[in-house]
């Protein structure tokens, strides 16, 4: 079923795609504003904070790129299981799983390591490689449980992230709790761990970490379209059938899907870490980037290249999230459901390629 | 077909193992509870537990079946969490506007749920059914859309994302009966809600098993033109199914409001994942309405148990065994996983084109 | 969610220009609502709700909890609002429920340079200690916690002495017989209960002066404790409370902020009793008056105010630093509920009396300090 | 067409069906007289399907008249076909594999209890019973067993008996000999003829001429969507028909064989496989295949051919036997290293496996030589090497249209197939093993596919062709193996049996009679 139900989705062409994208993004705006004026609040200021919070200024838009950053990046992380027919919803437990495991790895290798700029690099890299293992075990976990004993990923991965959350609190509040700080949360990274800004000032956010997510992007693209893993991964997303036949191991192939993706999810969560946090905190109070991941995804078509504008959209969407919570009086859920409606659009290109029809903006395809 | 190969087949069949499961499960636990912690069996199992346990099953198990219902036929309807979020959440605002009396008023906010719930369904149907709109995809729009605008609409209305407090339903006593020891409070002290829910599930196990309409939602999900060709529109199956499921989950989380206390909007919202709990319960019970009501008690008894061990100070942390129930569902969705799905859910339907 | 209170009219969301109109009376009036919808659609459309235009902004930044609480963050927030009743100030509301982006919350809130921030929790913390000097020129009110800057002033709550009178409270009524619409204590045995929101150090703390304030009155009562395992959903927290009132406990207290109502849900469904948390919650939830016997406070609404007033007088050296809320400051103490005034027994005031004043003198040996073990 | 005094059972007239640019129907005239037997023949995609589906309500016709017994109808869906009493036995059964005989007998017409539709079991099994015993089907027996436990033949007689129960006076059998033994087809024949007898009339689709020649009573012949002609089955020939079918003479000559076979490449010892119930689908097999040689597997389908294919070609894990190509054993050898060692093959079902539908086939040239140089380098995917060898595919199998970037899904069967034989044999295996290679594909393909695989074999490739089409089987093969429950059950020289003999083996009765020793040894040669 999931690979019919993945297959449907890739077979719009590029253009009817970015059409149905951009008219999704609009109608659920339409929809949003709607809600605002039924509830007595003014649209137009609404629609002015929507855009001023997500780049009217430098900071501003730093925020919205550092956000954009995450979202790609676990964007990449679902587009890559999608596309291979399996449903990763479990990008979020693998972001917290390898975040943690980024976090104490480069606080325990600290101390072994000189405190300079090169110290610095080496337990960055030590913390990415911590962060891609821990995530893609996790992201293994529910591969494995697939491909050998049938279970069903949506609801294996979506336990996984429940897990997640309670193992890496309670291992927070317990054993990896910094000594004397009064919040919930790990010691913070040494000083010499972190990315400049560059251009930002201190804003959390780095254009080495906005490069980086976009080498990363390119590297997923290449594997996905010009290497045989990335083909046999698609085929099996296709054609499981057609992949069997063409020699692929079905499930090593689930596995190594997995694998990849939660790498990927953990990846993010590293940039977040090193990039942003500075340590880990309590993860039930993380954004739920995985979950948002999935609209991204989606929106994108689960195509690599294509989550880099769906991530930005979604980054100035809960920029803007946060500034209209400061600048006006709008319940800020608000966004939360334009996203749902981006959601449910994008689901039924049908809807729009009807719409197009009646009032012939579209082409003439049947 | 030596006799061992025919109790084979008997363990195979997923109900008896379900059941089985159910008793190891708890019996194991017990036992370590027993042995470990030195703690009575009749402290933790007391009938306040069964009875409770019930109470939190219920709202899964009516998710569960809406869930079984549009899936078998050929409907994934993945949305589930989110109609739940609609549901409680209805159920509360109409509630608040009739009046927030007594018992009457919660029955009518329950009976507006339904009602606005299945309306929004009805919506819902025509995107995936005559829009053909991707399943998956737009079931987690649902759930998404519940998160944002439930509490939105929550925060217009009460000027906080969490309801005043809600009336309840209660419970029916039966003078007399509800004296009788153990079962007394299980059975004769029970809230109304369990009980409807008890009469929906036996209703649509028949229902499925034993009426025309049965046979159609069963043959539209594993064999759509099989369905046509005999002349039933397949399309008009799949709505009811699917109308009835949101109407199910909505009704799901107005037992769930009215079990509870007030309507809460924040974070996750209060209905915190029983619908994807319900997808799973009639995954275990494989699509049969009996099989989901026993292993969302599976779920709803797990559940309580790890408050019971709280109480009793058996020394674990309640974080860890909250996670008990999510551990649960994949040891068995693991060890017992080959559910048979029907084989056209996720595709839409036409009989020309 | 953000909400702004007008001063100088008392009504929510008034910032309109034309005649205001509360929201929420439009809608509850239900059917009517549609034909005036559009009224204030219009207004909507008139007025500016960006920005404020009252003499003082304050903006609020909630716990991880969020605020609808009806607990520590609404407490906190009230003090703001009684200010505002009496001054012309703008409140902001801004809910961060993502500890990750607390710094930037405060430098957002900073960036509209109001002239208090209140943060709520101890969350805030470390991002303030960049931010304080970041924002020179804007005043932080920090609960829970200090940072030793010029422009902030710290509050940190005797939880473990608030904690120690609800533990005092629970011990002395459950050996006494008390009877209320169907609710009754059992004299008999000796049993409390504790409900915890989520299993973290600041709720440990609270659970373990509960019952050193329990043991005070009576070493012999049993404590049974549970953690509902969140702030916000009150089910688990009832799952909790349920199971403690069948293992025979009488009286409930809890600690789980919003989720707390659950307790309060449990005694009145099994007809016992709950004391309530952070404010008279025989009030705030007063639906359940006749389940609430008392509640253990903390005045963070006056510490809130204090701070406003301060702002608007000019005097903020008189807020500057640590503050403390404590029994000996008679912010700490205990309420009777409001169904039960002059109902109780002697015994309880006696009681609670003589732990104050052994709180004062330090006679007690607190094993947890206010915000931790 | 004369007119008796009866009118005609059904009377299609000027129907005209499209699909987008696609004209499927194009004002076909069909007469079925009451009481007949008539058979509708054409080639794959020429239209049959698609006529009957106006007839039963599926299809709304763009243009033409549906008379029954003389009267006008309109039919927006198969109920009301049925109502006016067609019914239709589909090609791919519409059967509910999970419900039993009974719930799917009924389907759609339950007998009710009451107004809550409370299905009344005992009325539908006594209408049920009474049917099968009328006719002597054994269905009556199994009424509730789940459709999934039952072979093809008897899921085929629920299917009539189904129709039957609706009411059906008019039946039409889309392809019904397709999956069948020839043991269960003249079963079927008997069957129809009794239908007849009782005076219902008949509509049987098929390709296979012989069929229709034997139990019609007239034959259409469809071809791109018209009706070529309507002969009395008394007045016509196989090759007529042929031609009618075609457009041109075909030659169904077996050509001789020029060259002998060399030394054994592929060879099979003591092999058993399980298959996906946990059955045992192959029990001890044998088998050896010389270079330049075409070994035919015959057999009705789901008697352990696909299970063996699949260990052939390295998809199955033997439980137990050996596997041995070119003398060195490959039973544990996975797929990609077998297709590596020169091991190609031709699926069973190319829409499912042989091509990946949404791709084009740019990207279907590369399946299955995913790990071969030099498409692929160090993991690295070569798009232009493998764009050229796609267009040299098409240019060389006369895929149409020659275009590398059309999807697979927008290719007729016939070119799909060419295309993935040109793919398969273009890295030049050893051994091809060729699973159905013809199934589905217009005649004109299936004589270039046929032509192709002897060539091949002249060539000197050892190749190993599994089909349940005894005319294509006995075409191509040196030697034909029977499967029967999972065994070979005897080896004959094609030359040597009749298709009757091969067909009997196929229903598992063996040859005891001296002509199979003697076919023995017509092998050598």
């Amino acid at each position: 079923m999931m690979d019919r139900v993945a297959g449907r989705m890739l077979e719009a062409t590029v253009l009817e795609r970015l059409g149905i994208a951009l008219a999704s993004i609009t109608t659920a705006i339409l929809v949003g504003l709607l809600a605002v004026t039924a509830s007595g609040y003014n649209p137009v200021l609404f629609l002015n904070n929507l855009i001023v919070g997500s780049i009217g200024s430098e900071r501003v838009l730093a925020r919205t790129l550092r956000l954009s950053t995450f979202f790609v990046l676990t964007g990449v992380a679902v587009a890559i299981a999608f596309r291979a027919g399996v449903f990763n919803i479990g990008v979020q437990g693998q972001f917290i799983v390898g975040g943690i495991c980024c976090t104490m790895s480069i606080l325990w290798a600290a101390p072994l390591l000189p405190n300079g700029t090169v110290g610095g690099i080496v337990l960055m890299l030590l913390g990415t490689v911590a962060a891609a293992i821990g995530g893609g075990l996790y992201g293994a976990l529910p591969g494995v449980l697939k491909a050998y004993a049938d279970a069903n990923e949506i609801i294996t991965t979506i336990m996984l992230n429940f897990i997640a959350i309670g193992v890496v609190s309670w291992l927070i509040t317990n054993p990896f709790r910094a000594e004397g700080a009064t919040n919930v949360r790990t010691e913070s990274l040494p000083d010499n761990v972190g990315l400049p800004p560059i251009v930002f000032g201190d804003s959390g956010f780095s254009v080495i970490g906005l490069a980086l997510t976009l080498v990363l992007v390119a590297v997923v693209a290449v594997v996905m379209t010009r290497t045989r893993s990335g083909y046999d991964m698609v085929t099996s997303g296709y054609q499981a059938s057609a992949a069997v036949y063409s020699g692929v191991d079905a499930k090593r192939t689930i596995v190594t899907t997995m694998t990849f993706s939660g790498a990927v999810a953990g990846i993010a969560s590293a940039l977040y870490v090193i990039m942003f946090q500075g340590n880990f905190i309590e993860p039930a109070s993380i954004h739920t980037y995985g979950y948002d991941a999935i609209a991204v995804s989606l929106l994108a078509a689960n195509n690599p290249v294509g989550v880099i504008p769906a991530g930005l959209l979604f980054g100035g969407l809960n920029s803007s999230g946060s500034y209209i919570q400061t600048y006006s009086d709008v319940p800020v859920q608000l966004i939360d459901g334009i996203v749902g409606l981006v959601i449910v659009f994008v689901a039924a290109p049908e809807l729009f390629r009807m719409a197009a029809k009646r009032t012939g903006l579209g082409g003439d395809d049947e | 077909m030596s006799a061992s190969t025919s109790v084979l087949e008997y363990t195979q069949h997923r109900r008896v193992r379900l059941a089985g499961l159910a008793v190891a499960v708890l019996a194991v636990l017990g036992a370590v509870a027993t042995a470990v912690f030195d703690v009575p069996l009749d402290r933790i199992f007391t009938p306040g537990y069964v009875a409770r346990s019930m109470e939190l099953a219920a709202p899964i198990t009516l998710a569960a079946i809406g869930g079984l219902y549009a899936e078998k036929s050929g409907v994934f309807n993945i949305g589930l969490e989110g109609f739940m979020i609609f549901g409680a959440f209805f159920a509360a605002a109409a509630t608040y506007f009739v009046g927030t009396g007594g018992a009457v008023h919660a029955w009518i906010g329950i009976g507006m749920s339904v009602l606005l719930t299945t309306m929004l369904t009805v919506l819902f149907a025509v995107l995936l059914i005559r829009y053909k709109a991707d399943q998956i995809v737009a079931g987690l729009g649902v759930w998404f859309i519940g998160l944002g605008l439930v509490p939105f609409t929550a925060a217009i209305i009460w000027g906080s994302r969490n309801s005043p407090r809600m009336p309840g339903v209660g419970r029916v006593t039966v003078p007399g009966a509800s004296e009788i020891p153990y079962l007394g409070r299980i059975v004769f002290d029970q809230s109304p809600l369990v009980w409807l829910t008890i009469l929906i599930v036996i209703g649509s196990w028949v229902f499925l098993y034993r009426t025309r309409y049965g046979y159609w939602i069963q043959a539209a999900g594993d064999n759509p033109e099989a369905l046509d060709t005999a002349g039933i529109d397949v399309n008009r199956v799949r709505y009811a199914a699917v109308i009835f499921s949101g109407a199910m989950a909505g009704l799901g989380g107005a037992v769930l409001l009215a079990h509870s206390s007030s309507f809460v909007g924040t974070g996750q919202t209060m209905v915190d994942g029983r619908g994807w709990l319900g997808i799973v319960a009639y995954l275990f019970g494989n699509y049969n309405p009996v099989g989901a009501a026993a292993a969302a008690l599976l779920f709803g008894g797990v559940d309580m148990l790890q408050g019971q061990l709280q109480t009793l100070d058996i020394d674990a942390s309640p974080k860890l065994l909250g996670l008990l129930p999510y551990v649960v569902v994949i040891v068995v969705l693991t060890g017992w996983g080959k559910t048979r799905v029907p084989s056209s859910v996720g595709e839409p339907y036409e009989s020309e084109e | 969610m953000s909400r702004r209170i007008d001063a100088r009219n008392g009504s929510v969301d008034s910032r309109d220009e034309t005649p205001a109109v509360d929201r929420r009376t439009v809608l509850r009036s239900g059917a009517a609502g549609v034909a005036t919808l559009g009224g204030v659609a219009l207004a909507g459309c008139i007025g500016d709700d960006n920005g404020g235009d009252g003499e003082y902004q304050m903006t609020i930044i909630s716990s991880p909890a969020g605020f609808d609480d009806q607990a520590f963050n609404d407490n906190a927030l009230s003090g703001l609002e009684e200010a505002a009743d009496e001054w012309d100030i703008d409140i902001n509301q801004i809910e961060a429920t993502d500890q990750g982006e607390y710094s930037q919350r405060q430098a957002d809130a900073a960036e509209a340079e109001p002239d208090l921030i209140v943060l709520v929790a101890d969350q805030h913390t470390e991002p303030l200690r960049e931010n304080a000097p970041e924002y020179p020129d804007v005043n932080w009110m920090l609960i829970n916690n200090v940072v030793e800057e010029d422009n902030v002033s710290g509050w940190i709550e005797m939880n473990h002495e608030m904690s120690f009178l609800a533990g005092v409270g629970a011990g002395t009524l459950t050996h006494e017989e008390i009877e209320y619409e169907g609710s009754e204590t059992d004299p008999d045995e000796s049993i409390v209960g504790f409900v915890g929101g989520e299993e973290i150090p600041l709720i440990e703390s609270f659970e373990v002066s509960y019952q050193q304030g329990v043991e005070w009155v009576d070493d012999s009562i049993e404590v049974l404790t549970g953690y509902g395992g969140s702030f916000n959903d009150p089910s688990g927290v009832n799952d909790q409370a349920v199971s403690q009132i069948e293992s025979g406990a009488d009286i409930v207290w809890h600690a789980a902020s919003a989720a707390g109502e659950g307790v309060f849900e449990a005694a009145s469904n099994n007809d016992r009793f709950a004391i309530g948390v952070d404010s008279d919650q025989s009030v705030s939830f007063d639906s359940y008056q006749d389940v609430i016997l008392g509640s253990a406070i903390k005045a963070l609404d006056e510490a809130t105010y204090t701070v406003a007033e301060a702002v608007v007088d000019d005097d903020w050296e008189s807020v500057q630093g640590e503050q403390n809320l404590s029994t000996e400051g008679e912010q700490i103490d205990w309420v009777t509920g409001q169904a039960f005034e002059g109902e109780m027994p002697d015994s309880l005031d006696q009681n609670i009396e003589d732990a104050k004043q052994a709180i004062v003198d330090g006679e007690i040996n607190f094993e947890c300090g206010p915000t931790g073990c | 067409m004369t007119t008796g005094n009866t009118p005609p059972a059904v009377r299609l007239e000027g129907i005209t069906k499209r699909f987008g640019d696609v004209v499927a129907n194009d004002h076909v005239d069909f007469t079925l007289e009451a009481g007949s037997i008539h058979a509708l023949l054409g080639e794959n995609g020429s239209g049959k399907t698609t006529l009957m589906s106006v007839l039963y309500g599926l299809y709304d016709q763009d243009e033409g008249e549906i008379y029954i017994d003389g009267e006008p109808q309109t039919f927006d869906t198969p109920r009301d076909a049925m109502d006016a009493g067609v019914g239709m036995i589909h090609q791919h059964f519409q059967l509910v594999e999970p419900m039993t005989v009974l719930q799917n007998v009924i389907l759609g017409h339950e007998p009710v209890t009451n107004d809550f539709g409370f299905v009344d079991e005992e009325a539908a099994r006594e209408e049920i019973e009474a049917i099968s015993t009328r006719y002597g089907f054994e269905v009556g027996d199994h009424l509730d067993v789940p459709i999934r436990d039952l072979d093809l033949g008897t899921r085929q007689r629920v299917e009539i008996v189904k129709s039957l129960y609706r009411g059906a006076e008019i039946l039409v059998l889309d392809e019904p000999t397709a999956v069948l033994t020839p043991q269960e087809v003249d079963r079927l024949m008997e069957v129809m003829e009794d239908l007849r007898a009782d005076g219902r009339s008949l509509i049987f689709i098929s390709h296979k001429l012989d069929e229709a020649l034997t139990i019609a009573d007239d034959i259409t012949v469809l071809r791109g969507g018209t009706a070529v002609g309507t002969v009395p089955a008394s007045e016509t020939t196989e090759q007529e028909l042929a031609q009618m079918m075609v457009g041109r003479e075909v030659l169904f000559d077996r050509k001789p064989r020029e060259t002998t076979p060399g030394a054994p490449i592929l060879e099979v010892d003591g092999l058993r496989v399980t298959g996906d119930r946990g059955l045992e689908k192959v029990s001890e097999v044998e088998l050896s295949v010389r270079e330049g040689e075409i070994f035919g597997i015959a057999g009705v389908q789901g008697n352990g051919q696909t299970e063996l294919i699949e260990a052939l070609t390295g998809l199955r894990t033997p439980d137990s036997g050996a596997v041995r190509f070119g003398g060195e054993e490959i039973t544990e050898m996975t797929r990609r290293d077998r297709t590596e060692a020169g091991i190609a093959y031709i699926p069973e079902d190319r829409h499912t496996e042989g091509l990946v539908m949404e791709y084009d086939l740019v990207r279907n040239g590369l399946l299955g030589n995913q790990t071969i140089a030099p498409f692929v380098k160090n993991g690295f995917i070569d798009w232009e090497v493998v764009r050229d060898h796609t267009e040299e595919i098409i240019d060389e199998f006369d895929v149409q249209p020659p275009d590398a970037d059309n999807k697979a899904s927008s290719l007729s069967g016939g070119n799909q197939q060419k295309f993935i034989v040109g793919r398969e044999i273009g890295h030049d295996p050893a051994v091809l093993i060729a699973s159905h290679p013809t199934r589905g594909v217009d005649i004109g393909s299936i004589e270039f596919i046929h032509n192709r695989l002897i060539e091949l074999r002249d060539q000197g490739l050892a190749i190993v062709v599994v089909s349940s089409k005894l005319e294509e089987i006995q075409k191509l093969s040196d030697r034909i193996a029977v499967m029967y429950e999972g065994e070979f059950i005897d080896t004959v020289d094609p030359n040597a049996v009749t298709e009757e003999e091969i067909g009997l083996l196929m229903a598992g009765q063996r040859l005891d009679e001296t002509d199979a020793a003697e076919t023995d040894s017509g092998v050598q040669t």
